[in-house]
Order: structure tokens, then C-alpha cells, then sequence
């Protein structure tokens, strides 16, 4: 239970701002080191081998209303998690976030990173029973091509070819590794040739896709109710016969519902509330490692946060392990590096920090251009309670080093339109990878000339810009971790931001609830959910 | 023999009660002229540029100018209150959302059913309970169950309105599961019922208020000589209770309630915050963290002019039901 | 009329907590007499009344005596504007005690009620448009009061000083009205006053109280021409010139 | 109100014994008088009283249950409960103080010019007090706090815009109703200036009263600061607010219960301690 504004939770951290990932070309098959997703607390088949229990309904309250299907024009966590129900990929990530196959029966990835086909698997169908053909595919492809969008592919796509019926070959014209990454992306669903001979505004209204389940009533500023897909690939899923989300924007709310029972699981859940849910004998909580990094964020153009010393002294004055602990409850890693663990090339473990020590941090800001301290302003969003306790936690860090800090809390879309406007000196917010890559989060944070500049810290470094474009082009292997190890111990040593923790995928649930498997993008899976009566 | 007594001269004229309305409804006109101009002032009286506010610490003077334009903040004073007034008058307007661009009285009417029907529940339930505990408390007088009764007001007038929202939530919503914990139900009867605990809530404000001055009154009614009257007649005490001293002690309590309106208004506005109820309440606080004042200045004009109506309305029927009141003229 | 008289009081006592208010009080009535109660403000009459009534105030209880009743009682009150419900219109509390006292059907007991005032000489206007006792004269209401008391049809009227409140003119009415409502209906009375003239006019008895008990009491008439107590004298005392003047109007 | 008691009209000194013993003789005055003593006592005392500062951090000692180290436990960031919510009665009560004064001389002295003039002053006051009470309180508070940043400004800025109002209303009435009284004719008689009769006679007339509702408002107010601390645009951190500390240890209200409860009855005990004080100082003033 937060505070009482409604908007902001976790749709925060998985959403809007992870948002936009660049995704550009090329690539081999990812080399998913380093990922070590906690197992969810009950995603298990149901073990007494018998028949799986079948049919009911499923509610999930979410914290924000799913008003488009449109997969190529949509970014935010309120309408990926939906589309994603309805569209597939070809390759998709595992709960530990491996690339496996999905709508392809296998894919191969030529030498040269320029070359990716495709086999389909067979008897694939659409949700209205018309077979899947490698057309379907390349009109996908191509229609994400021409739309560009939030998510649009980056890599320099030359050809989109259907060798025949079940064959789909893709051409680049340079390699580009985050690729086949990139691909498992919900934005690279399959969609019918020709929007299944309707018009496209009339088919993003009665969307027909491959996935576990079709739309069967929508509420663009509510609930939607889906039916399960009967022509599902994986035979004799989904178990449940219907999946409502139910649009609940009150964190507070939300536990209230789950604990009372009137939804079955809910998609926003708080750190700090993480364990009464584990506690309660009706209630239980799945985790999942995720990709996303909780920040302290500068503005670069700030006339105190310009000075990098002043940074440091910051980064040097804060207790990440402490504020780790005390803000997540065993649900999150203290972070080193911007790179979360589940993320191939994270250095966590290995990169030189600027860590805890007061004494560092005051003779720091003593080589700064304000040595005696200074008063500023820390922007955060109303409505998350661990942000207001984190910013206590940074405000007095930052006294202890002399500087004073005043904690400006508005509701979300205010701090969105501010920080979009540069309009902050420093703020707390998360960045997150849409996929399995290195590339996504670090293009987001450290690219000056992508829309996000730096995730809109201005932060500007000639190096970093070179060694992310460098990082596209080598193929996964140790020379890209090179690089990769490089450009975060630089980010490390300048921080335009302060990673600060990363916090697990919470989802809290009825424990009558099995087989629910947490993505580590935070969606669900629930084709092998089963409700216990 | 007794002299047959002269015919009742009827002391309410129609003169007299056509005057009182007339002076009424000036009166009321008045402070809707007034409410009108110190809403017209708000967005002055609060200190900062409200165009900075908007616009953020970083933004360009041409912007802040622009801005300036975009609110009429360029006119002279007089030039914007004419504005201001003509747009009231003709639109029934405070101007366009600065955000969504859409009239703040649309924004406004689509939020305000939930709202109304919340109040209406809250003051229906405050006059219900408060009555009923009132009359046990002053039938009972200095019995355990009327000091228990009368210790409540003192102990209640110090809870938080949203604290006693979330127990409710905790105690009805989640342990006992009578009512759902927040959210507006669909149809007429989910919409009752989910709107049941947060009336409950409001009511709960009014209640330690309603409570004590109602229970002066009754003990004054059921003291009173012309109960005794009725005792001594013979007439059932169910009859006593439930058509004269209910009604006696129903019309002072309306007339409480008309005088606290304003403040069950404005804890309905909290209210709907702790339940997740998408009416005037969260308008509001959406508007004002967007610096939103066409909007704010609408809801704080439709709520204040709402006062002043129920108020004239609440004074009107009581003067109209209260028969000494035109004996008076 | 009657062999036993149909109200007794013996040793009637009454108290509020460990306050004594009234003591040892005693007397009775036969039919269609009437008992004048006499005495200053405080001295327990009213409180006499309200026990025979049965209904005493809060906090005021019954330490002793008993109370020996036949008939119905009624009770006419000091402020006749007080003794209406203000939110009633007087005719409809007028029919409901009928309503409720004599079991009849709501249009009967209309009926009654509106033959009831104008046996009081009340207004005809009154049939077509009710009226709320604030629209009323003093005068008017009390008549009203009387209506009820009499609606109750009651073996024994109880008038708590009906006239201390009006206008003289008026206060003549009232009892000249009284008077022929005891001739016609023949109900006996008990009658409190602190106006020793305006109780020997109207009562045959008489009965003076002090500080809650009875200090004298006898036939009205030699209780006036032989008072034995001190206080009665000083009642006489005090209106002495009035008794002849009141007698020749009323009679 | 304790001053307030013996600044009223000079007695003899046996009486003032006998108005010693007439408050003893009040239950609800005692005992609202003893819960606002220590209540105030705690809070000024709390530099003193205090173990620990009550915004200093402890990340590894953070939701502790009760216990003789930290009397009430600690809350999520590890700072004492105990300090913090004495501390927490220190901001509180000294804003809820302060924040009356002004709105309290203002309605006192314009009720007491409404009531004693009438006519035109009482109309263009009755016009001003009805225009404001036609904003809901919240409404105000809430847009007012919120437009002039989080903060102590908004509370103090939002009162004295509204807080007067009940004041002026309570005192107009009496004023009006002792300005028809002989005393007051007989004073205007013997030539004494209006605003000398207002000051001189008038005042200590009214002001029990309004003392009274002084106690009722300020538990109103201190309600609303509180809601405002809850909804996050009252008192800013660090400074430590009942209001935000309920809001903050809602997250454990089934984990850690005491973390919202506890500041939650500081709130109720100051209610009470304030509403009895008043029903006290009404009763008092009616004996006499």
C-alpha cells in the first residue's frame, strides 16, 4: 500500500521508460551467460500426474488500462503485456531469459552475421483456424520495417524473403549481434498476410494472432477479457478458459484485492508489501530475476551536477547495500554496474565501483566546484512508496557530505513531461532492457544522439559512443564482453547515474494458483496455468 | 356563555414569504458573485508564476510569454475577469484543460455522477445513523449506552478521514469481505455496493458532529411539554417516537448537515482518494500535481457554487417544513 | 353518585435522588367533583398531578402513598403553545388521539375531532385549512389542549394552571369554557393553582399545599371563611377582593 | 487555556480558590488538562527526552519490533520510532499552534465587529465568511498546499485564508446577542467608544466561548495536517510528521502494525486530549 496518488507502481519500472530500446542488426544466437533467474515460488506443472485441472477464469489486476494492440506502435508494459497474449514470435525468452524457438521449429544464423532463416513449426495456426505461412511472417517483418515505432528494428534489414510455405530468410546489410535478440521482442509478433484481409484499424480491434488467447472483450479504458485460443499450438493449452485483466490503479488497492480474493493474481506489486503476501497462508509470491536497474539519475546539464567530482562525491556518500536492504526486503542485488545480472556482459561482479566510504566522498567533493556543499532538488514520482523511502535514504546521504537536498514528489505524468524537458537535477528512476541484450539497456543510457540522450542526462562521452557501436557490431563472444566491461567501468568512474539496486520481478498471487511463469521482463505466461478449485 | 373566538388570522402572508425568498435567493446570488471572483483570484493569490509552475524551472521566456497568452495572464486584470466572467456565463466554463485541451466543465460533468451519488449516500447514511444514535443516546440519557455514545464524538473528531477509511478497507474489505476494498462496481447495484464503504467513511465525518447536537435536541424534544401532552393522551410511545420527536429532531439535523456540507464535500474528495474512486477527487489531485488551473479553478467553482445551492435549498425546505419559522415573520 | 370515590391518594411522597418534594400527600375525589389544589410555586402541586398522571419527570420517583384510580385520566398543561407538537397541524393531533384513545377508524375519528373543536368554540376555518399551533392564539391552543384532553375521554381532568399563561380576557374564556365542559360531560377535576380565587370559584374542594405537603384542606367555601392556617390566610390574603367579582361573572 | 482562566476578570482570592476547586470538580477538564500536559510536556521535552535523533538512519536496523533499545521499533530506514514520534508531536503540535493564532485573532475581533455594529459591517462580513465556507475545506487546503509547494507555507497560508472563519461565526452570534443586553446599552450611554466597548466588554465575554471552539479547530486542523502528511504534500521530509509516518508504515500494517497505529493514536490521543479540554472549559464556563 502506497501513498494515495494512483498512477505510479511498477508499470514504471518495466515500462514507459525501459521503453525504448534501439534495436538494431545483426548477430549470432545469444551466448545467455550469466542469467541466473530465481525460480518462481509455484510455476510447476501440476505434479500428481494426473490430468491437468482445466477450464475457470483467471483475473489479473493490473495497474494500467491496455488501450492499443498495435504491436509495432506500442511500448509501455500496460500494452506489451497484453499484446503478447494474443501475438508471437518467432524466437521468444525463457523465464531465464534464454532465446529458444518458438514459432519456428529451429533458426540458423549464417558465419558472417548476415543471414538468418527461419523453419516454422507445422500445422501452425492463427486463432480463427487459417494455417501460418512464411508469408504471414515477412508481411510482419515488413510492416514492423515501414512503421518503425518505439521499438523498431535497427538492424539494416536488406531482404525479407519466404523461401517457401514454412522458410523465412532475413538479409542484413552489416552484422548487427542484438538481433535475433531483438526478434523474441512481442513487437515482432506474427500478424496474418494483409491483416487477414481487413482493414489494419479493423483488425487492431479484433486482433488474430498465434497466441494462447484472443480478445474477446475490450475496455480501451478498462478490463479486458480474453477467451483461450482452441487452435493453440501447444496442444491442449491453455487450461484456464478465460484471463481477465482487471484495471486496478491503486497499489493499496490492488494487495487488498488480491488478499480478499477478488483477482487471482495482480501485476504491481511493491517491495515492501512482497512479504505480507508471502506471509499469508491464501497468498504467495513469484520472483523473477529482471532487467531492470533502479538509478539514481543526474542532469548532466545541471549547473552541480556538470562536475563530475560532485557525482562521485555522491556516488561514494551513498550505502547501496544498506539502501538495498532496507528498501527491497531480500527481493533485489545492490548494484555495481548499469548491466543487471540476467543480462549477458553484466560486470557485476568484476568492475571497480565507486563504493561506500564518507570520507572518500567529502575530500571528492572538496576537489569539486562547490566544496562546501550546495542545495538541490531530487524529482521522484508520487505514488511509490520505496522511491519516497529512497530518496530519505539519498537526502540523508547527501546531508552528510554537505549536501542539502529537497525532495519534489509530483504524480508520474508530470515527472515524465518534466524529465523529458530536462526539467530535474537529479531524479530516481529504473532503466530496463526489452530483451536479452546488453545493447538495449546501454544504447538507451548512453547514446547522446538517440532520442533518449542518455537517458535524458545529456551525458555526453565520445569513447562510450564509439564502444557502443563497436559492442553492435562484434559477435557474442569474448571480445564483445571486452568492450562491454569496458564502457560500464567508464560509466562506473563518471556516473551520470548511480545504479543502485536490481530489483526482482514481483508478482503476487493466490497460492490456488499454478504453473504461472514470470518472464523476466515481468510479463506472465499463463497457458500452463491451472486453477485449483 | 364563552364569546366564540375570532378567526385565525393567517400570520404568513403571501407577501412576507415571497419577500423572505426574494431576499434568499439575493443573498445567495451574492455569494455565487463573490465565490465566482475569489475563484478568479486563486490562481493570483497562490504565490510563483502559475506559468512557470506549468512550464517547469527550465523554460524559455518565450514559453513562459506563450503560456502567459494561452491563460489571458497578458491582459489587464479587469480585461481577464471580463473574460473570465463572459466564458462563465455563456459556457459555464473555467477554459480548456491546459493538458488535455478538453473544457474543464466536460471533464468535470464526466466525473461528477460517481461524486454526487457518494455524497448523496454519505449525507442519506450520516442523517440515518446519527438520528439513530442520537435517539438511543437520549432515550437512554445517562445510561451506559448513552455515555458510550456520546464519548464517540470526542474520540472520533480526532481520526484522520482516511484512517478510518483504511480500517474500514482492512476490517470490511479484506478480513470480512462484505464489500469490495475500492474501485467502482458495474452496473446500478455493484455501484451501491462498492460505494456503500466509502459513504460509510464520509458519513463517519459528520456523524460526531450530528450526533451531539442532535442529541441536545431530542433530549430538548423529548422533554418538552407537548410530549407529555401526547403521553397523557394515551398515544403509543412507538407513534411519539417515530412521528414527533423524530421529526422534530429530523429538521435541525437537516439544517446541521446543510451547514456542513462543505465539509462533507471535502472529505469526500480524500475519500475517493483511499478507494480508488475515479470522481472529482482524483480530478483534482491529477489537475493540481499538472498545474492543471483551468481545471482546478472549474472544480473548486462547481463545488463552492454546489454549497452555496444546497444550502439555500437546505435553508429553503426548512423554512418551508418549519411552520414556526412564518410565524416568526 | 358513586359509593366509592373514583381517585385516591394516600400518603403520597415523591422525590428526586435523596430530595424530598412531596410528602404524605392525600385526598379524594367522587364523581364529577372537583379539587382545588392550592399553593405558591414549588410547593409540589404540579409534581401531584404529574404522579397521578403516572407520568413524573426524569429523575423525580415515587417513595410512597399510593394511587387509587378508576377512570382515565387527562391533563391540561401551564403553556398551551408548549404542549402542542409545533411540527403538527392541531386538528391531525387532535384526530390522533381520538384515533389511538377511542379505537375508531381514521375518518371517524376526523370527525370527532372537528366536533370536538367546535364544542370548544374553535374556529370553523380550522375544518377546511389545518393550521400549526405558531398560528394559532394562546387562547386557541389551549382550547386545542382542552380538545385532546377531552378526546381521552377522561374520568378525571387535570388542569395544571391553564390559564397562567394568557391574557385575562382569555383566562375567563378558558374557565367559563372548562366549567360548562364539566357540567355537560360530568368528569371530575383536579384544578392547581397558586390563585386561591380562581380554585374556590371552580372547585368545591379545596386543597392547600406548602413545601410538598398539605397544610389545610376542607370545603371550599369554609376553608375561605375559616382558614386555620396561617399560609392559607396569606393566600386569601393576597386576592381577597377578587373572590365576589368572579363569583358574580362566572356564575 | 490555562492562562486564559486567570487572565478573566478579577476575583477575590477565596474565589479563585473556589475556581481551583470548580476545575478539579470538572472530570473532563482534568483529564483533557493532564493528557494536553503531557502530551505538550513530551514534546517540548523531546530534544531531552529522545535516545536518538529522529532523523538519523540505520539501513541495517530497519522494522525492528519494539524492544528496550528502540522502545517502539524502528521503521523501514531504521530511525527510532519513539524519537521520531515525539519529534513528529514537536512539528505537529507547534504548526497546529501557530497556524491558529492569526486566523483566531482575526474571527474573534471580526465576529465581535459584525455582531456589535451590525447592519452594513455585519453584511459585508457575513458576506466574506459565506463566500469562504462555501469552499469545501479540503478543496482549499489541499489546492492551496499544494500550489505553494509541500510545506509548512501551505498549512499557515491555507488558514489564514479559511481558519477565521469559525471564530467570526461563533462570536458575531454572541456578540449580537449581549449587544441587545443593559450592560452593553448602559456603557454606550456613559459615552464609551465603540471599539473600547468591544475591547474593554465585549471580549472577555466572548472569549470563553470562542476558547472553546479554538479547542474543537484545532483538532480539525491538526487532522488536516496530517492528511496532508498522508498525501504527501504536508510536512517535507526529514522533519518527521504523524501524517507521513502513517502513510510510510502502511506498507506493514499486518507485518509491522505499530509503525502506523502508534502515530495513528497520537492523533486520536491529541483529539481527544483537546475535545475533552474544551467540553471542560464549556462546562466550566456554564457553572459559572
Amino acid at each position: 500500500m502506497s501513498t494515495l496518488f494512483s498512477s505510479l507502481r511498477k508499470s514504471f519500472l518495466v515500462g514507459p521508460l525501459a521503453l525504448v530500446l534501439l534495436v538494431i542488426v545483426a548477430g549470432c544466437s545469444g551466448s545467455n551467460t550469466g542469467s541466473s533467474p530465481n525460480s518462481a515460488a509455484s510455476p510447476s506443472q501440476s505434479a500428481d500426474g494426473g490430468k491437468p485441472a482445466t477450464g475457470g477464469t483467471f483475473t489479473y489486476g493490473r495497474p494500467a488500462a491496455v488501450n492499443s494492440f498495435d504491436l509495432h506502435n506500442q511500448i509501455t508494459s500496460n500494452n506489451a503485456f497484453a499484446i503478447d497474449k494474443v501475438f508471437e514470435p518467432l524466437v521468444a525468452f525463457d523465464n531465464k531469459g534464454e532465446i529458444v524457438d518458438w514459432l519456428s521449429k529451429s533458426h540458423n544464423i549464417s558465419k558472417d552475421g548476415l543471414t538468418y532463416t527461419f523453419v516454422l513449426r507445422d500445422g501452425l495456426k492463427f486463432s480463427n483456424g487459417t494455417e501460418v505461412t512464411a508469408q504471414d511472417a515477412v508481411f510482419s517483418i515488413e510492416r514492423h520495417l515501414k512503421v518503425g515505432g518505439p521499438l523498431a528494428i535497427a538492424a539494416q534489414v536488406v531482404s525479407v524473403k519466404a523461401q517457401d510455405a514454412k522458410t523465412l530468410v532475413i538479409t542484413l546489410k552489416e552484422p548487427y549481434t542484438p538481433f535475433i535478440s531483438e526478434l523474441s521482442n512481442f513487437s515482432n509478433g506474427i500478424i496474418p498476410n494483409n491483416f487477414g484481409g481487413v482493414s489494419e484499424e479493423e483488425f487492431l480491434k479484433k486482433p488474430i494472432g498465434t497466441g494462447p488467447f484472443v480478445v474477446e472483450k475490450w475496455d480501451p479504458a478498462g478490463d479486458v477479457t480474453f477467451t483461450k485460443n482452441t487452435n493453440y499450438w501447444q496442444e491442449g493449452k491453455p487450461y484456464i478458459d478465460k484471463l481477465v485483466y482487471k484495471l486496478i490503479e491503486d497499489d493499496s488497492q490492488a494487495i487488498n484485492q488480491l488478499k480478499a480474493g477478488e483477482v487471482d493474481a495482480i501485476e504491481s506489486l511493491a517491495l515492501q508489501n512482497a512479504n505480507e503476501l508471502k506471509a499469508g497462508t491464501a497468498t504467495a509470491v513469484l520472483t523473477n530475476g529482471s532487467w531492470v536497474t533502479e538509478q539514481l539519475f543526474f542532469n548532466t546539464l545541471d549547473q552541480h551536477f556538470s562536475d563530475v567530482h560532485v557525482r562521485r562525491a555522491l556516488a561514494l556518500a551513498i550505502d547501496r547495500n544498506g539502501l538495498t536492504q532496507a528498501l527491497t526486503f531480500g527481493f533485489a542485488k545492490p548494484a555495481n554496474s548499469l548491466l543487471p545480472p540476467a543480462i549477458p556482459y553484466n560486470t557485476n561482479d568484476t568492475i571497480k565501483a565507486l563504493n561506500y566510504d564518507v570520507n572518500e566522498a567529502k575530500a571528492e567533493l572538496a576537489k569539486s566546484k562547490f566544496p562546501s556543499g550546495f542545495s538541490t532538488k531530487l524529482l521522484i514520482a508520487s505514488g511509490n512508496s520505496a522511491r519516497a523511502q529512497e530518496a530519505q535514504i539519498i537526502q540523508n546521504a547527501a546531508k552528510s557530505i554537505g549536501i542539502n537536498i529537497e525532495i519534489e514528489t509530483v504524480e508520474l505524468a508530470t515527472f515524465r513531461e518534466r524529465f523529458f524537458k530536462y526539467d530535474f537535477a537529479a531524479m530516481l528512476n529504473s532503466g530496463q532492457a526489452d530483451s536479452p541484450e546488453a545493447n538495449s539497456i546501454l544504447a538507451f543510457q548512453t547514446d547522446p544522439n538517440g532520442f533518449s540522450k542518455s537517458y535524458w542526462t545529456h551525458y555526453t562521452n565520445e569513447e562510450v559512443t564509439k564502444l557502443l557501436y563497436e559492442g553492435q557490431k562484434t559477435p557474442d563472444g569474448e571480445s564483445r564482453g571486452e568492450i562491454y566491461a569496458k564502457l560500464q567501468q567508464i560509466l562506473a568512474d563518471e556516473v551520470p547515474y548511480i545504479p543502485l539496486y536490481f530489483p526482482d520481478i514481483l508478482v503476487g498471487a493466490r497460492s490456488s494458483v499454478n504453473g504461472l511463469v514470470v518472464l523476466p521482463n515481468g510479463s506472465l505466461r499463463f497457458e500452463d496455468v491451472q486453477l485449483k478449485k | 356563555m364563552m364569546k366564540s373566538n375570532t378567526e385565525i388570522k393567517p400570520s404568513v402572508t403571501l407577501d412576507s414569504s415571497r419577500r423572505w425568498l426574494t431576499q434568499a435567493l439575493l443573498r445567495a446570488a451574492l455569494v455565487v458573485i463573490c465565490v465566482v471572483t475569489a475563484v478568479f483570484f486563486l490562481i493570483r493569490i497562490v504565490p510563483g508564476d502559475p506559468a512557470k509552475m506549468i512550464l517547469g524551472e527550465y523554460s524559455t521566456p518565450e514559453a513562459i510569454a506563450s503560456m502567459h497568452h494561452t491563460l489571458g495572464l497578458d491582459l489587464p486584470i479587469g480585461d481577464q475577469y471580463l473574460r473570465f466572467v463572459r466564458n462563465l456565463v455563456t459556457h459555464g466554463d473555467t477554459g480548456a484543460s491546459i493538458i488535455s485541451g478538453t473544457s474543464a466543465r466536460e471533464l468535470i460533468a464526466d466525473r461528477a455522477p460517481v461524486t454526487l451519488l457518494l455524497i448523496v449516500m454519505a449525507s442519506f447514511l450520516a442523517i440515518l445513523l446519527s438520528l439513530l444514535l442520537a435517539m438511543l443516546a437520549a432515550t437512554n440519557k445517562d445510561k451506559l449506552l448513552d455515555h458510550l455514545i456520546r464519548i464517540f464524538p470526542t474520540i472520533t473528531l480526532g481520526m484522520p478521514v482516511f484512517w478510518v477509511g483504511l480500517l474500514l478497507i482492512l476490517l470490511f474489505g479484506v478480513r470480512l469481505r462484505w464489500f469490495p476494498v475500492g474501485g467502482v462496481g458495474e452496473g446500478w447495484t455493484g455501484m451501491l455496493h462498492s460505494l456503500i464503504l466509502p459513504a460509510i467513511t464520509v458519513a463517519f465525518t459528520q456523524i460526531p458532529t450530528l450526533v451531539r447536537s442532535l442529541r441536545a435536541q431530542m433530549l430538548e424534544v423529548l422533554e418538552s411539554d407537548f410530549l407529555v401532552t401526547l403521553k397523557a393522551a394515551g398515544i403509543p410511545s412507538r407513534v411519539i417516537l417515530l412521528r414527533h420527536v423524530l421529526r422534530n429532531s429530523a429538521l435541525p439535523t437537516l439544517m446541521l448537515l446543510g451547514v456542513n456540507i462543505s465539509y462533507l464535500i471535502g472529505g469526500t474528495l480524500v475519500v475517493e482518494q483511499v478507494f480508488g474512486i475515479k470522481g472529482i477527487g482524483s480530478l483534482l489531485f491529477s489537475s493540481i500535481s499538472k498545474r492543471d488551473f483551468p481545471v482546478i479553478q472549474g472544480i473548486a467553482l462547481y463545488c463552492a457554487i454546489a454549497v452555496v445551492i444546497i444550502s439555500l435549498l437546505v435553508e429553503m425546505a426548512s423554512w418551508w417544513l418549519d411552520p414556526r419559522t412564518k410565524g416568526k415573520q | 353518585m358513586s359509593a366509592s370515590p373514583i381517585l385516591e391518594v394516600e400518603e403520597l411522597s415523591l422525590a428526586a435522588g435523596s430530595k424530598t418534594l412531596v410528602s404524605g400527600v392525600g385526598f379524594s375525589l367522587d364523581r364529577g367533583e372537583s379539587l382545588g389544589l392550592v399553593g405558591e410555586s414549588g410547593s409540589g402541586k404540579s409534581l401531584t398531578l404529574r404522579a397521578i398522571l403516572g407520568l413524573l419527570p426524569r429523575g423525580v420517583e415515587q417513595v410512597g402513598g399510593t394511587i387509587k384510580s378508576e377512570v382515565r385520566a387527562a391533563m391540561i398543561f401551564q403553556d398551551p403553545r408548549k404542549s402542542l407538537d409545533p411540527l403538527c397541524p392541531v386538528v391531525r393531533q387532535v384526530e390522533e388521539v381520538v384515533y389511538y384513545r377511542q379505537q375508531v377508524s381514521r375518518k371517524a375519528a376526523r370527525t370527532i375531532a372537528l366536533e370536538l373543536l367546535e364544542m370548544l368554540g374553535l374556529p370553523d376555518s380550522l375544518k377546511q385549512t389545518d393550521r400549526y399551533p405558531s398560528q394559532l392564539s394562546g387562547g386557541q391552543c389551549q382550547r386545542i389542549v382542552i380538545a385532546i384532553a377531552l378526546a381521552c375521554k377522561p374520568g378525571i381532568l387535570l388542569c395544571d394552571e391553564p390559564t397562567t399563561a394568557l391574557d385575562v380576557t382569555v383566562q375567563q374564556q378558558i374557565l367559563a369554557t372548562i366549567t360548562r365542559l364539566q357540567q355537560e360531560l360530568d368528569f371530575a377535576m383536579v384544578f392547581v393553582t397558586h390563585n386561591l380565587a380562581i380554585a374556590a370559584t371552580l372547585c368545591s374542594k379545596l386543597c392547600v399545599m406548602k413545601q410538598g405537603s398539605i397544610v389545610e384542606h376542607g370545603d371550599a367555601l369554609s376553608l375561605l371563611q375559616h382558614p386555620q392556617h396561617p399560609y392559607t390566610q396569606m393566600l386569601i390574603d393576597s386576592v381577597l377582593p377578587l373572590p365576589e367579582l368572579e363569583g358574580s361573572a362566572s356564575v | 487555556m490555562k492562562s486564559t482562566l486567570l487572565d478573566l476578570p478579577l476575583q477575590p482570592d477565596d474565589q479563585r480558590k473556589s475556581t481551583f476547586q470548580t476545575i478539579l470538580s470538572t472530570p473532563s477538564l482534568v483529564a483533557g488538562g493532564i493528557m494536553l500536559v503531557l502530551l505538550i510536556g513530551l514534546a517540548v521535552l523531546a530534544p531531552v527526552i529522545s535516545p536518538y535523533q529522529p532523523s538519523e538512519q540505520n539501513l541495517y536496523a530497519f522494522l525492528k519490533p519494539p524492544s528496550a533499545e528502540h522502545w517502539l521499533g524502528t521503521d523501514q530506514l531504521g530511525r527510532d520510532v519513539f524519537s521520531r514520534l515525539i519529534y513528529a508531536a514537536r512539528s505537529d503540535l507547534k504548526i497546529m499552534v501557530l497556524a491558529e493564532i492569526i486566523p483566531f485573532c482575526t474571527g474573534v475581533f471580526l465576529g465581535m465587529l459584525a455582531g456589535y455594529y451590525g447592519k452594513w459591517v455585519d453584511s459585508v462580513i457575513s458576506l466574506v465568511t459565506d463566500t469562504f465556507i462555501a469552499f469545501p475545506f479540503y478543496l482549499i487546503v489541499i489546492i492551496v498546499a499544494f500550489a505553494s509547494g509541500a510545506g509548512q507555507r501551505g498549512i499557515y497560508i491555507t488558514f489564514i485564508l479559511v481558519g477565521w472563519i469559525v471564530f467570526a461565526r461563533v462570536t458575531r452570534g454572541l456578540s449580537a446577542s449581549f449587544r441587545k443586553q443593559e450592560w452593553i446599552a448602559s456603557a454606550q450611554t456613559l459615552g464609551l467608544s465603540g471599539v473600547r466597548i468591544i475591547l474593554r466588554h465585549l471580549l472577555p465575554n466572548v472569549l470563553p466561548q470562542a476558547v472553546v471552539v479554538l479547542m474543537t479547530d484545532m483538532v480539525g486542523l491538526l487532522v488536516a495536517i496530517v492528511t496532508l502528511g498522508y498525501l504527501g504534500i504536508g510536512i517535507a521530509p526529514p522533519t518527521p510528521d504523524w501524517g507521513t509516518m502513517i502513510a510510510d508504515g502502511q506498507s506493514f500494517i499486518t507485518t509491522a502494525w505499530w509503525l502506523s497505529a502508534v502515530p495513528g493514536f497520537a492523533v486520536v490521543y491529541t483529539g481527544i486530549a483537546l475535545s475533552l479540554t474544551g467540553d471542560g472549559l464549556a462546562d466550566l464556563w456554564r457553572r459559572k
